[in-house]
């Protein structure tokens, strides 16, 4: 398992070549990457910066990535996100999950990226042409998260 | 009992600290008590932690509900909505 | 929309970076590779051949792709598939589905497998301490196409 | 009618033929009827395309259903369940 905090960008396809190397039993990765988009709600995005509350965001990441494990047959999980400022284009996020098989693989992935949306302290705000503004969580992602519900 | 209190992303800009140290009355258990005091601060802390707005808190770094319990050493922080990933 | 159908194995990791370079509305690339497993249905497997339909394998991925662009909003779609031998830990496959948000670029990349999984004209054939065996279909893969009937 | 007929994968092994020109009777139009001329060369024919069997159709490289009508020229393929991926 590899969880990463980090202002840097990341090199996916290394990453995803990374978690799948040296293991023969893995015979599916799904893989997710989060872009920066230059619009949201209607407006431009000229950047964006993160915060987030380091001491609580590994801890977040690991008990969202363990909860995976314990739902899915995972072989191994990376998950990369990246805070301070970002500009259209830029990567956010990644999370790759290799898995004997492509089922498991897929739903950890998605649950690990609808947990991360609710429960991983991370705030963004972006810079448009009408000045800053704080993201607002979307009900959609409430709801997405929400159909893991055991 | 002493706690040390972190307020994030809007909630910290809106109240105008990051961190502060809150000493609250022995017996004073449950993140729902440590609310009460910080709204009975007024102003800005009233509006932003009334009970129908919509933050998240969290007690050493899990997310916590209301009735979560709360010691002596605690950090609790006070936050919007995430809106990582 | 690239579709490729070669013995040559591929760079996962520049396939997703052509797939979002140069379009700032794309806000989530997911994506799955599959790889050759070193075991399969209890035996260890030392290689493995595709043989594939060549007139009707890029005329079935298309169509596969073009349905999932009926039903979700995409902004491009990677699919590489190989033939020939391979060995354990080879890559097989590779979807890559770019979107503006997740949900449709996660349902987008699972369609598109398990479509591939059923409809696309490729066959396996492992060799395996006991001697050749062609790879048979398994009922989770149809079960898995079947959740997409509309 | 003149067909050109394919078999893949197993299939091909066991039938021993790849590709092959089938003639078949002008008014025969459908799937199901090229594979009762097939089958009733008996032997390998008759067993790997009994009905209870599982193969898959293709005409003219889309995938095709027992009654999919056949026409002259048309390139019909006849292979096991796919397995890619």
């Amino acid at each position: 398992m590899k969880i990463l905090v980090d202002e840097k960008d990341f090199d996916a396809g290394a990453e995803i070549a990374a978690l799948r190397a040296g293991n023969p039993h893995i015979g599916a990765v799904a893989s997710f990457v989060g872009l920066v988009r230059d619009t949201n709600a209607g407006s431009t995005v000229a950047s964006m910066t993160l915060e987030h509350y380091p001491a609580m965001t590994r801890r977040a990441l690991e008990a969202i990535v363990a909860e995976a494990g314990r739902r899915w047959a995972l072989l191994d999980v990376t998950v990369i996100h990246r805070v301070g400022e970002l500009r259209p284009s830029d990567q956010i996020v990644l999370v790759a999950v290799a898995s004997g098989h492509r089922a498991d693989a897929f739903a950890a992935c998605e649950f690990i990226m609808d947990y991360l949306k609710t429960q991983a302290p991370f705030w963004k705000k972006e810079q448009t042409p009408a000045g800053a503004r704080w993201v607002e969580q979307r009900a959609t992602d409430e709801q997405a998260a929400a159909r893991w519900a055991e | 009992m002493k706690l040390k209190v972190l307020y994030f992303a809007r909630l910290r800009e809106r109240l105008g600290v990051a961190e502060e140290a809150v000493e609250l009355p022995d017996g004073m258990g449950m993140v729902a008590m440590l609310l009460d005091v910080l709204r009975a601060r007024g102003g800005v802390w009233a509006e932003q932690l009334a009970a129908g707005k919509n933050f998240r808190v969290a007690v050493n770094q899990d997310m916590a509900g209301m009735e979560a319990p709360i010691e002596d050493g605690d950090e609790v922080a006070i936050f919007p909505p995430v809106t990582g990933g």
